[in-house]
């Protein structure tokens, strides 16, 4: 597979003392990492422990209420225009319209991003990837969840950007899609590029693990005395509420 | 009073006037209070009690 | 280097208008629902055409806001709901961007077609000859506003079940001036009265439009990713 | 950021205005009904039906002051992202919309003996009309979402969205109708009533505002303990 073989000028992707909250409640404060350029971090927690929301808020769909998140030297602030050609985020949804085949959502996915046409074989390499070339020009409404799942992994290929954002990648996938997955990740880690996944499933791919979860302790600190109540009735307050 | 009453044959629309704006206003501000005790009596229910030995 | 951002708006609008006419689009709908509405203040007010003709053109802009609202209730309602939202989200284009090809795909794909067949139904209403040319100049230049505006109402409610009532009260009074001017120049001109001003105010109303609808439809639209 | 009064501070600031500005509204309203029923003189051509007019006209001025005030609470929401600011515009709202529908009923209450008919499409009563609707609207997408904090930045776009709007809409009613009376009070040359009417005018006016501001305070107590209610409520559930 001839992917393109330059390597991305990619910095390190850190966040400092992210907290978020959503919908009124605290899904994780006081939260550091940093990815380098070529490193992989996967994501652990329970459900609901803010694997997903990290995600989103780096990805500029979610605003941090404290911390900063930096892109090598500069703070990405939402929505910006950088940050929007900078990664690639597949959530749990995948973004395909079933009335149209899977060769025109990978086109209309392809030039949304670049504002570039995608060569016909180049799009037949890519679905090779997943096995799915012999569906290109099937609608996508008559596709299985699983094969769906693995289109809208193609995304990764359609938009060559240096940081991948990838929650539970691996959900529904089979043996030798898995190695392809694997082989692609490490390959992007080869050049350079920076992944960030949500995912208990070790894919193959050596990488750091962040926990999201002991973050959280941190905010729900958890002792019996009424006393508890207080600060736990405090501490998930946003500030402006508090009662000192 | 009662030529004072009649308002120059328009009592009814004048009366209803002043009545429908006098209930409407004297309404809401009703429940304006109501509501906003009983929120606060249920703020002050759920947060706890500081026991006076505590 | 940067991604070229005039293709990639191009991209958003050719996406759109193929699925406004795709199945499960809204483009069908919306020009049956405009030829049906009208058909029935027929059945209502009766044939005769004194009738009929005096109250065309009002018939045939109300009918035609309501069409355009009608298939605006899906703008971004179904990108969110597949997912596909968050990609436009992360487009160079930026969401203000994103929103002004949606709509200019819905003005094209939707409510352009509503516009050429106002001829039959002006046909159905009895029209004055004369109103005909006005009356489709006065939806060429006032239907951009219904479509700008109706786009903010579609999307501050794209994330509410059931959002489309809730969007009609949030927008049909904003359509008042665009309805009032539009109708306002076609009576101009069926009583021999340059239609003219009500014209030109029409263009203000939908430049203002132009304005407002984008940046409010993106800024509600970052509510929704939230 | 929250130089601004945050709930304690402002519950203080409220506690500090509200006896004046109930004391005002208590004079005002006696001397404003006083002076509406009783001291000012019958109108020549409309006879006490005028008087009408002392509840009316005030009425409609609130409810266009008072969405501004909806509005300006939204950008301060929107732009300083002030968690105070958006419960401003909802406790506003319904008192917005308790005042222009005043305007409505004793609008169509005035015109019956003036012009025959309980509703007549007249400009001024037709964009009150319309100013009502924005406020059902404003009201209705603080109740469509879940999340309370996002429907209040909802509410605050369509609010922002609706006072650039009202002008347009003010003028193109108008437009539509030119045959209202000319506006007595609004002229630019100043009031073109006698002083004998003016005055009554002028301190109910006052007495409504004094009126809104007391039951705004009022309503804002209440939309802070709901919102802290919302909050305690979902720590517990996360807690």
């Amino acid at each position: 597979m001839d992917q393109s073989a330059h390597s991305f000028d990619s910095q390190t992707l850190s966040g400092h003392g992210l907290a978020c909250r959503r919908g009124g409640r605290l899904v994780f404060s006081g939260l550091d990492f940093s990815v380098a350029p070529g490193r992989l971090l996967f994501l652990h927690g329970k459900n609901g422990s803010g694997k997903s929301t990290l995600l989103r808020l780096i990805a500029g769909f979610l605003p941090a209420s404290a911390g900063d998140l930096r892109y090598g030297t500069d703070v990405w602030d939402r929505g910006d225009a950088a940050l929007s050609e900078t990664l690639v985020y597949a959530g749990h949804d995948n973004g395909l319209k079933t009335a149209l085949t899977l060769r025109e959502n990978s086109e209309i996915y392809a030039r949304i991003m670049t504002g570039r046409p995608i060569a016909a074989d180049r799009l037949l390499d890519m679905a090779d990837v997943f096995g799915l070339g012999a569906l290109l020009d099937r609608p996508v409404r008559y596709f299985s969840s699983g094969q769906r799942h693995r289109a809208s992994l193609m995304r990764f290929l359609l938009a060559d950007r240096p940081v991948w954002l990838m929650d539970e990648p691996t959900v529904g996938l089979d043996a030798d899609n898995r190695t392809a997955l694997a082989t692609l990740m490490q390959h992007h880690l080869d050049r350079g590029g920076i992944i960030l996944a949500a995912s208990h499933d070790p894919i193959g791919v050596a990488g750091d693990v962040l926990n999201v979860d002991e973050c959280n302790s941190l905010a729900h600190a958890k002792d019996v005395a009424g006393g508890a109540f207080v600060a736990q009735y405090n501490n998930s307050l946003h500030p402006f509420w508090r009662e000192d | 009073m009662a030529e004072f009453l009649d308002m120059g044959g328009y009592a009814v629309f004048v009366w209803a006037a002043y009545g429908l704006c006098a209930a409407a206003l004297v309404g809401l501000a009703l429940h304006s209070l109501k509501a906003g005790k009983q929120a606060r009596d249920r703020v002050e229910a759920l947060r706890p009690r500081r026991r006076k030995g505590a | 280097m940067a991604a070229p951002l005039r293709s990639v708006f191009m991209a958003v609008l050719a996406r759109d208008m193929r699925l406004a006419w795709s199945q499960g689009g809204t483009g069908t709908m919306a020009l049956s629902f405009f030829l049906i509405a009208v058909t029935l203040f027929a059945f209502g007010v009766g044939p005769e055409p004194q009738v009929l003709s005096r109250i065309a053109a009002g018939v045939i802009w109300v009918v035609a806001l309501l069409a355009c609202l009608l298939s605006l209730d899906r703008l971004y309602q179904a990108d969110f709901e597949d997912g596909s939202l968050d990609d436009l989200a992360l487009s160079p284009l930026g969401l203000a961007g994103v929103a002004g090809a949606k709509i200019l795909a819905h003005w094209l794909a939707t409510v352009l077609p509503l516009i050429l067949i106002t001829p039959l139904l002006g046909l159905f209403m009895h029209l004055g000859a004369d109103g005909y040319l006005v009356l489709i100049a006065s939806l060429m230049i006032g239907t951009p506003a219904l479509s700008l505006i109706g786009s903010i109402g579609a999307a501050l409610t794209v994330s509410v079940r059931r959002g489309g009532v809730l969007m009609a009260l949030l927008v049909l009074p904003l359509y008042v001036p665009t309805l009032i001017f539009g109708v306002g120049a076609v009576d101009a001109a069926l009583n021999m009265v340059t239609p003219m001003e009500n014209l030109a105010l029409l263009g203000a109303v939908s430049l203002v439009a132009l304005v407002i609808g984008p940046i409010a439809s993106a800024a509600a639209l970052r509510l929704a990713l939230e | 950021m929250h130089r601004f009064a945050n709930p304690a501070e402002f519950n203080r600031l409220a506690d500090r205005i509200l006896p004046w500005s109930l004391a005002i509204m208590a004079g005002a309203f006696a001397a404003g009904l006083y002076l509406a029923l009783f001291a000012s003189p019958p109108d020549y051509q409309q006879g006490d039906s005028v008087r009408i007019m002392y509840v009316h006209v005030p009425a409609a001025w609130m409810a266009m002051f008072t969405y501004m005030v909806m509005a300006g609470a939204s950008f301060t929401a929107l732009v300083w992202r002030h968690p105070l600011a958006d419960l401003a515009g909802k406790a506003a709202a319904p008192i917005g919309a308790t005042f222009t529908a005043l305007a409505l009923v004793t609008g169509s209450l005035w015109g019956k003996p003036m012009w025959g008919t309980y509703w007549e499409w007249d400009g001024r009563m037709t964009s009150v009309l319309v100013l009502f609707f924005l406020y059902l609207g404003y009201m209705a997408v603080w109740q469509s979402m879940d999340d309370e904090a996002k429907a209040g930045r909802a509410a605050s776009i369509l609010a922002l969205v609706g006072v650039a709007n009202i002008p347009i809409i003010k003028f193109s009613v108008d437009w539509w109708n030119t045959l209202h009376q000319p506006a007595s009070v609004m002229r630019m040359g100043g009031p073109t009533i006698d002083g004998t009417m003016l005055w009554p005018l002028l301190i109910m006016a006052l007495a409504y505002k004094a009126y809104f501001v007391t039951v705004f305070l009022w309503r804002m107590k209440l939309e802070i303990n709901r919102r802290k209610l919302s909050v305690l409520s979902q720590a517990e559930v996360y807690g």
